[in-house]
């Protein structure tokens, strides 16, 4: 069912974990449907030199967070805002018809902790 | 891998050997269509007779009762459509439980749309229906209730007797799914009051893809497969020669020793309930604590995602489920889990292991051993955990 | 008894030694629910893939038009009243033939009391359905077409392809029993313009008890069993798994070398068809010269009634069949020889011999030494002979 | 299916064949269902002295007029007359239901032969 990549994600995670004091964070899903995604930034020079997630939800949940932060990390803000679902499932070599909105949720994840960010900068140069 | 620990016997069961022994000649030597006039016809039909009285032994019912079909969910699908058709001058109304399988509530549903009317009971937090509940919901236009033996889920035994009883005295018809139930639990159907029951070979040692129903002489049903006059005219299509041996042999095995298998199978169970409930926290168990199949573990893991876990403990060769196998592709938490009052959080973390005849105290040491590192390593990598320690961090 | 030759292999076949080996393995340890997460459940999904693979293969059709049943009778009911369901908004007409099989014919009878109307077409002296007939019966309200491809009992083979286009250009769904063709005969559902197609393997040396329906993409149909998602959603049910595997694999060895394996049986039935016309008075072939199925025999003795026959020739170690096997238990004559004109007296007098992958040479012989002298006991004993005797007499 | 005295019965019929200038025949049943009986009488100071049947039809059909000639053959007509379709069913040690019809064939047909003795006596003595 799952592709040797999605389990290889699944089993050993990359950037699992909370950043203290994250410049970003963005948290999507619900407990309700099974998914809930949590993304942790820090940011600099409009680049994300650490990312960290938090995931509830199957072993495809936990494979596309870590394979949304893998593609985003060292990438600037604009690089990560261009990630589409499609790219993480491709990465993972493929993801059950099933499963696909767990990419989506992955990008989603990721755009809203890109959002936080803004928001608080906004704040700060105000 | 080290080892193959399979504790999903709810979902299906090997064939065992003596069954298989007996299955082996009907595919290659023994293989008449039991229809047939001639001596290859006749040694079939022979070895159908068998597996018929078989099959009526083990329930107490006679051999004229017994239907061979092709799985517990064409039985299912026969017996609510066929009595709902065979019984709508009398009324339009179905009573069920809310805990059902899909064969059984996807049918109603179906009929629903077809103009019955079908009322879901609630069931209480063990998952049992309340016979009272039952009699209330009788109408004078109700025709059938179909009320499961055993969840196939949660393990929960329903009080089939009572049930029988109360539909009896109200001249409805009482259906009962019991695929989970059969092979594993003494079923006496003229006791229980029984109408019609569903029963699948690959849940007690058979083999898949041959089920039968009961149909309790007299009552009133209409055939669901139209053809050949086979089974007494009431289920066209060639008999599944060698499935149908197989299914009588493995029913008659199952009813054997069926205490003594069951007293091992309860105690590992329950040894194994017990070590987890010990080693872990934040679990609960689902069902009722003492009416429930032997083999049935079934327990929630607040935090963490029920897939998730099953992939973990597959890795380490343990084989079970979350939920039942049927509804695996599925995105909502199991019904069964939200009827018996779990929150969705809850019951998406949820985890059931059904032992069987091959499992051992090793194998239960084993998921004891294994499972505590799986959940601790799913529960940090899971913000539900990390806010819950918050929580109490600031509390 | 001194000798044992099965003619019977239309009513059904013994499984393959290469096909019960591929199948064993999944009964005792590649036992799993193809919808279970774990790799039990992984390897059995894989086996069932495989099986859709090359059942798709040899239909030419795609994996994802494939849908396992419990058998032939199961997959025509499906297809029949599926099909019908799901279109009755755009009308309530049916097409089908005389000469079908009861799981066609009562399936269609069966919707007739539901409001469908059903026109039942003729067939000539052979067998054959006239395309012209199909096309005429089409009317704005016809949904369905279903013809067989190829008959039971008298072996004649259909204008299939004909059919189909004449339904594709009317835009009328065209569902084919081809439970007797399948294994036998080429098939191609896209040249053909199949929409549905139903197989059941125990006709070509599957085991009994599992079938599929062919449904080509875009056509609309309920399904027909409800509950888990198997089969895509459409077939609900625990997958037969050692069934499916059995018919994936016969159904790949009957194509492999259909070409060589058909002459040879053609041949040792062109030699017992053509020695039973010579020894014995008062017989006709039924079905068609020509295009019939390669073993299939079917012949009328007048005078004589089959059962005696068939009896009579079971006592000599043979097994053979009068009509199908699935309407022996039925007093009247087979409407299939009715429907090609035969008069009721010599309808009841058919014998059908058909010959399979394990008949030889031997067989033809013995059965040509032993047959005149059975017709010519049986006419001993019959007033109708005396009678014709006499006639001629007097003449 | 069928019982071993059934097939015994069918596979070596008793009083097989006709007699010439019976004093009694009688016919059943028809091609159309597939079972005819015929059956020869031949009568000595009132008594069945001699049996004979033809018959088209199945197994059970050849076995019952087998049967039934062999219960009769030797009786007085009252006794034959007194012939049910069971108890030849019973002494074939029984019948498959769908069977039963032939016993009854089997008792019309012995009934009709000796109806038809009558009917020739009645002439005669006219
Ligand atoms: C033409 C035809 N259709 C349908 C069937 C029914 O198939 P099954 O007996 O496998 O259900 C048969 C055989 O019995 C058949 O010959
Ligand atoms: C309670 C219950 N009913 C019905 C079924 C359906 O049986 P089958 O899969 O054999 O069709 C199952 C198992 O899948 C079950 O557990």
């Amino acid at each position: 069912m799952y592709s040797e990549k999605v389990m290889d994600h699944f089993m050993n995670p990359r950037n699992v974990g909370e950043i203290e004091n994250p410049d970003g964070v963005g948290q999507v899903g619900n407990a309700r449907c099974g998914d809930i995604m949590k993304i942790y930034l820090k940011i600099e020079d409009n680049r994300i030199v650490d990312i960290k997630f938090k995931t509830f939800g199957c072993g495809a949940a936990i494979a596309t967070s870590s394979m949304a932060t893998e593609l985003v990390k060292g990438k600037t803000i604009e690089e990560a805002l261009a990630l589409t679902n499609k790219a993480v499932a491709d990465a993972l070599d493929g993801l059950p018809p099933i499963k696909m909105h767990c990419s989506v949720l992955a990008e989603e994840a990721i755009k809203a902790a890109i959002e936080d960010y803004r928001s608080k900068q906004l704040v700060k140069s105000k | 891998m080290e080892r193959r620990v399979y504790m999903d016997y709810a979902a299906t069961t090997y064939v065992k050997q003596e069954v298989m022994e007996e299955m082996m000649p009907y595919f290659t030597e023994k293989y008449g269509n039991p229809s047939s006039v001639h001596s290859f016809g006749r040694e079939a039909r022979k070895a159908v007779d068998l597996a018929r009285e078989r099959t009526a032994k083990a329930l107490n019912a006679s051999t004229d009762e017994i239907y061979f079909t092709g799985g517990g969910s064409e039985s299912d699908n026969w017996a609510i459509k066929g009595a709902a058709l065979a019984n709508k001058q009398k009324g339009n109304h179905i009573i069920t439980s809310s805990i059902e399988h899909h064969a059984v509530l996807y049918t109603c549903q179906y009929l629903e749309k077809m103009g019955f009317e079908v009322t879901y009971l609630p069931v209480d937090q063990y998952g049992l229906v309340n016979p009272e509940d039952v009699k209330k919901a009788i109408t004078d236009k109700t025709i059938l209730i179909s009320i499961m033996f055993a969840n196939n889920e949660i393990g929960t035994i329903q009080p089939v007797k009572e049930i029988g009883r109360i539909a009896r005295e109200h001249g409805v018809y009482f259906h009962t799914d019991a695929v989970q139930a059969v092979g594993h639990v003494p079923i006496d159907v003229k006791d229980m009051n029984i109408d019609l029951l569903s029963l699948s070979a690959h849940k007690f040692y058979g083999p898949k893809g041959v089920g039968a129903l009961y149909v309790r002489k007299g009552v009133r049903i209409h055939p669901y497969l139209h053809g050949g006059a086979q089974e007494r005219n009431r289920r066209a299509g060639t008999e599944n020669l060698p499935g149908i041996v197989g299914l009588g042999k493995a029913i008659e095995l199952a009813y054997e020793n069926l205490e003594e298998s069951n007293s091992k199978l309860a105690a590992m169970r329950d040894r194994l309930i017990a070590g987890i409930m010990e080693k872990i926290d934040h679990v609960r168990l689902n069902g009722h604590p003492v009416k429930r199949l032997p083999g049935n573990a079934n327990l929630s893991f607040e935090f963490i995602e029920g897939e998730a876990l099953l992939l973990s403990l597959d890795m380490k060769g343990i084989a079970a489920s979350s939920g039942s196998a049927c509804t695996s592709g599925s995105l909502d938490p199991s019904h069964v889990l939200l009827a018996i009052g779990l929150t969705h959080e809850i019951a998406h973390g949820s985890l059931r292991l059904t032992l069987g005849d091959d499992n051992t105290d090793e194998d239960v040491d084993y998921v004891l051993e294994v499972l505590p590192g799986i959940v601790e390593r799913l529960r940090n990598m899971s913000p539900l955990f990390a806010q819950h320690k918050g929580e109490k961090y600031y509390v």
